[in-house]
């Protein structure tokens, strides 16, 4: 089991002979990630490293493939637009990594994949992993392994960091997402905590937040409502200035709201235990899971 | 991306929002210009991308063209909130009946764009939100549709009880979401919103901010950026597609990731020391990036100390090592430098820094304690 | 038992200080509806006819009078803006009378109006009646009276004529409804067969047709699907020339499509008694209704 | 409203469709000048609102600026389908590889606007649709998000397998969207859309529709009406505020309300009579409008006699009635008149009816077979 993905993810890859898209598809297949399609328009007909049929449109690639799923490497300017395609031509998970799509374009974006059901994770992600399952995005897969602790994060090294803690440490993982950086998207945190939580593979949940918003607040009062698994967190950006864009669109102090004391406190608050350091997560999580057998209250 | 206020106004203008006649200067005769074509009193006002220009001093009434020169005299070059005033806008005096606030922003919550109202202008809507939120009415607005007349109408009705002000003021908030939405905006507020003793509905101030990921697309946007108001060295990152923000202390950092960058500051300052900059190479490795990234941090008097902090994905770890060999080659570097760096490539990327005479670490937390001793020791 | 509107129907009239508004707003409270409220931009606070409160707008009248529908008396310009506005407000039945709506704002008001649950009759219809319990709209109250004949039509004087001869000869109504001759309209045909199938006060439906579009041909095959109850139908514009608007926006043969011909086949396919003239109402629902009390088929 | 090619070709020019250059002309001089201009073979095409004008020898090619001018000298003044040619449009001739279709109407069923293309273009798409219905591709554009690129692009690839002919194919549809929904249009239609040899994408034919009920917010498109192009009739009651449309038969109509007027139509044709017109006075019953609406009907000479159908509802049929006393105080009317009215203010009707020495009828079965037995028995 796992949330998002799995073995039975049928993979269309959007921008596959693009520079990012071809180098990552190949370290999805090289996986073992259900590949079955790329998407470039004009290049239909053709085939990807001699194996993945390449088409002109996603809703040609789905009647021909029956892909279930969407991971989109196209230029900021196209993401959009290749998040539409994907959302009209039925896939059920929509994978966004491109970063420095316009927040306007995803005001429209989200309501439209929302109508059609669809599951968008990002833009701006690194996507996710299922460990020996499939790998849906950019995360390296020789950092993670299989395991029970689910791990949700806005950003991406910061999550290799830790999930390379817990791999060396011999805690595998049951998916890791990466939910992106961007003021606005598609999969929140709250999406993946409720996922994670009916999700019998996995016992404990990770979850790495950062400065800007209130996302982790609201995922702080979710946990303490309605997540019965333990639950490790951390946040990034103490010592970031207000005002300032660190790096990711999303994380921004505005006025006094969005600080690092605001969300720490808010994890403590909800019974979540608090990383000081990424290198803390080992520990946290090896004393929660001691005592999964019993609820949390 | 924030809009320095003539810049907005102009948006402002072209989309019909009414506003008084107006222009910039540079110089006091410029200023002195201005007013003499507005003609009766005028106001001369800072731009610089700071709140509280009012109480620092940077707005001025002036009562003949020639008072408008004195005060842009006084107003440019003058420091507000460590900006150097460069420019000032020349408006006539308003007569102002009542004062009222609009404004849009993005709103990560709800995931549509958010139109505030508050009868209570003129002052810090933070302030009103904080103090007296009951006087703030406020309106998700359904990107799908647009904002609706009779939305718009409705808010107008909490600002005024005249239906002609009203009309007037829903036009505007109408006006300013086309504006909004038309060029990508994060915000866009009207403060204060005016009337005048004859009726009249006018805006008299203007406020925009572009979200940043609109300027590859938006070259008519991206013109806009004052780069004399920035810190210089973030304009010279910017110009390497590094994202670098400078802050007081003094240890360089070099990461790849936001929230990995974001986390190594932390680190640093929880093991006692003071990040001098967080420093984003972002996830394609090229060396080039590296040597600029040394460059910049480099030439902060402040840094005694340079910790690179690399988590190889899709970043190549060699890369980043050729980089270092690259720079150190190209230019002296006084400070010591602490390198962490695992993943994609590591075994290479060692040895091409022992090659150097450098050495590798492979933990963060190693790294750090390492980086901030030296720096400790240098004190 | 009625359809859309009866007793319990708080309404409130938008545009009701205009020239239309005012008239027929004087029309309804004769009639007994339940006007509740009427809407005037800048004339908050005024009473209509020394009863009515007037508010600035929709969601104030809602919030003061607990109005529950609304009919729409403004001119075409601001007609979209006002079927907006009471969806808004959370009205559950919404009737546009405005005649000349443009067609590129039904584009858009249909679905704002259906995402909120609501029903819009109309645009450019003569609204609804209840004989004895409310009218809403136009339709005069003195030509029609209570009883189990429930009336559906696109058209404004032909519906006077054939309920005038209806109640002239003793045949009441449960509920007449106009649907509006404009092509995009918020309720059609099939909206209305369906609530009259369910209706328990209804006996037997007439619907009035007329020549353009394929709303008759789908409410016949609806009919022969699902109403179990007996039709009697009616089309105009048998001598209409193809290719032009006969008044009403919908009213127009495109090429060999939307004749009366075609419609009244599909009505007779689906077993609906066909009136050649609307004197013709009377027989054709008496002989109907005297078999009301076995299934059609 | 139907726009004329030339009218549609500036509104399509402005929105960036590509098309060849050309201009109007309303006498052969013109035309020769123009072709003149545009230099090489031409193209004319009369400007008349009716399909199958090639075939009705409406359409000419011209080797030279002389012959453009004879072409146009023959099509001038040339009926097509009862309509005179007064201008013809003269356009550069263009080689042709192949030839699409690339329409949108606004679809009743699905409430939206669908896009419709065809590789089989150049021919009138009612008949592909009929013959070869796999030959067409159609997609409902939602009115909340507009046409997609990726919705636009894949229309195009079912147009066209190389994918820059689909790219500029697709931005053609985008741009016929907003030209669509700008100006409030029932139909926009390219036929053909044509390659060229060198692989060019281009829009040879220009056709638009505009919802009548955009014209009152839009005087700019209203101004576009070609009155000459109408029967005068129809002109003169459109600016009388009625509804009328001229037939071919005997029986002058005057009814309120659309549905009626058809019914009474209807009727006549059932008693064995013909109509001569369809004439909807509307709902507010102004006795001008009556004396306008038999002033319109007693010029048709075919016209041998008229009914009234009232039924009085938001119509007062007192006003009707002193329609008609006015009406036939200031023109003579020659031919019988037959009332029926019933409804609002019936009593006061019948008498000013009576006082003018006519009856008036409240049966309207009873009045059609009167009004088509006095016509039987006038022939």
């Amino acid at each position: 089991m796992s949330i998002f993905g799995n073995r039975e993810t049928r993979l269309v890859v959007q921008g596959i002979t693009g520079r990012d898209g071809s180098f990552h598809t190949r370290q999805m297949l090289e996986y073992g990630t259900g590949v079955v399609a790329g998407v470039t328009p004009g290049k239909g007909g053709q085939r990807f490293a001699d194996t993945v049929p390449v088409f002109n449109t996603v809703a040609e690639a789905v009647r021909e493939t029956g892909a279930n799923a969407a991971v989109i490497y196209v230029p900021p300017v196209g993401a959009a637009g290749a998040m539409f395609e994907a959302a009209d031509a039925g896939l059920s998970l929509i994978v966004c990594i491109t970063e420095g799509v316009p927040v306007m374009d995803m005001t429209r974006v989200l309501p439209y994949v929302r109508e059609r059901g669809a599951r968008l994770i990002g833009p701006n992600c690194p996507g996710l992993i299922t460990p020996g399952e499939c790998k849906v995005g950019i995360i390296p897969g020789n950092i993670c392994a299989p395991g029970r602790v689910g791990l949700v994060s806005r950003s991406g090294t910061l999550t290799y960091e830790v999930v390379n803690q817990l791999t060396r440490s011999g805690i595998g993982q049951s998916t890791c997402v990466g939910i992106g950086g961007d003021p606005l998207n598609g999969t929140s945190f709250i999406d993946c905590l409720r996922a994670f939580q009916e999700d019998p593979s996995t016992d404990l949940i990770v979850m790495l937040g950062e400065i800007g918003g209130t996302d982790e607040q609201n995922a702080a009062r979710f946990v303490r409502e309605q997540v019965t698994k333990p639950v490790v967190g951390f946040i990034a950006g103490q010592t970031a200035p207000p005002g300032r864009r660190m790096g990711h669109a999303g994380a921004i102090i505005s006025g006094s709201s969005g600080t690092a004391a605001e969300k720490i406190a808010a994890f403590e608050a909800a019974g979540i235990a608090v990383m000081k350091r990424p290198a803390d997560v080992v520990e946290l999580v090896r004393a929660r899971l001691a005592g999964t057998t019993r609820m949390k209250r | 991306m924030n809009l320095h206020e003539y810049q907005a106004r102009t948006l402002f203008r072209a989309a019909g929002i009414p506003m008084p006649d107006g222009d910039v200067a540079t110089t006091p005769s410029e200023a002195e210009t201005i007013a003499r074509r507005l003609g009766g009193t005028t106001v001369i006002k800072a731009q610089v991308h700071a709140g509280g220009r009012g109480k620092a001093g940077g707005v001025k009434l002036a009562g003949t063209p020639g008072e408008a020169g004195e005060a842009a005299e006084k107003i440019l070059g003058m420091t507000i909130k460590g900006l150097v005033v460069q420019r000032v806008l020349v408006v006539p005096a308003a007569e102002i009946a009542s004062e009222a606030y609009v404004g849009l922003i993005m709103d990560r919550a709800t995931q549509r764009p958010v139109l505030m109202v508050s009868a209570a202008g003129g002052i810090d809507i933070e302030e009103v939100a904080a103090r007296t939120p009951e006087k703030i009415a406020r309106l998700g607005v359904d990107p799908r549709y647009g904002l609706l007349p009779h939305q718009a109408l409705g808010l107008a009705f909490f600002l005024y009880r005249d239906v002609a002000q009203a009309r007037a003021a829903a036009r505007i908030m109408e006006q300013l979401y086309q504006v909004f939405t038309a060029n990508g905006c994060s915000l866009a507020e009207i403060n204060p919103l005016v009337t005048t003793p004859e009726g009249r509905v006018l805006a008299l101030d203007a406020k925009l901010s572009v979200d940043d990921n609109e300027l590859d697309r938006r070259p008519d946007l991206a013109l806009l950026r004052d780069e004399s108001a920035e810190e210089p060295s973030e304009v010279q990152a910017r110009r390497a597609n590094l994202t670098f923000i400078k802050l007081e202390g003094n240890v360089g950092c070099v990461v790849n990731g936001a929230g990995l960058a974001m986390a190594t500051m932390d680190l640093v300052k929880y093991y006692g020391g003071e990040p001098a900059n967080f420093l984003d190479i972002g996830g394609s490795s090229n060396p080039d990036k590296v040597v600029n990234a040394l460059r910049i941090i480099t030439s902060d008097r402040n840094v005694k100390a340079i910790l690179f902090n690399i988590f190889g994905g899709i970043t190549r770890t060699d890369d980043v090592a050729n980089g270092i060999k690259t720079a150190l080659a190209q230019f002296p570097v006084q400070v010591p430098i602490v390198v962490r760096l695992t993943g994609t490539n590591e075994a290479a990327a060692v040895s091409i820094l022992q090659g150097i005479g450098m050495t590798a670490l492979s933990d963060m937390d190693e790294a750090v304690q390492k980086v901030v001793a030296m720096v400790q020791e240098a004190a």
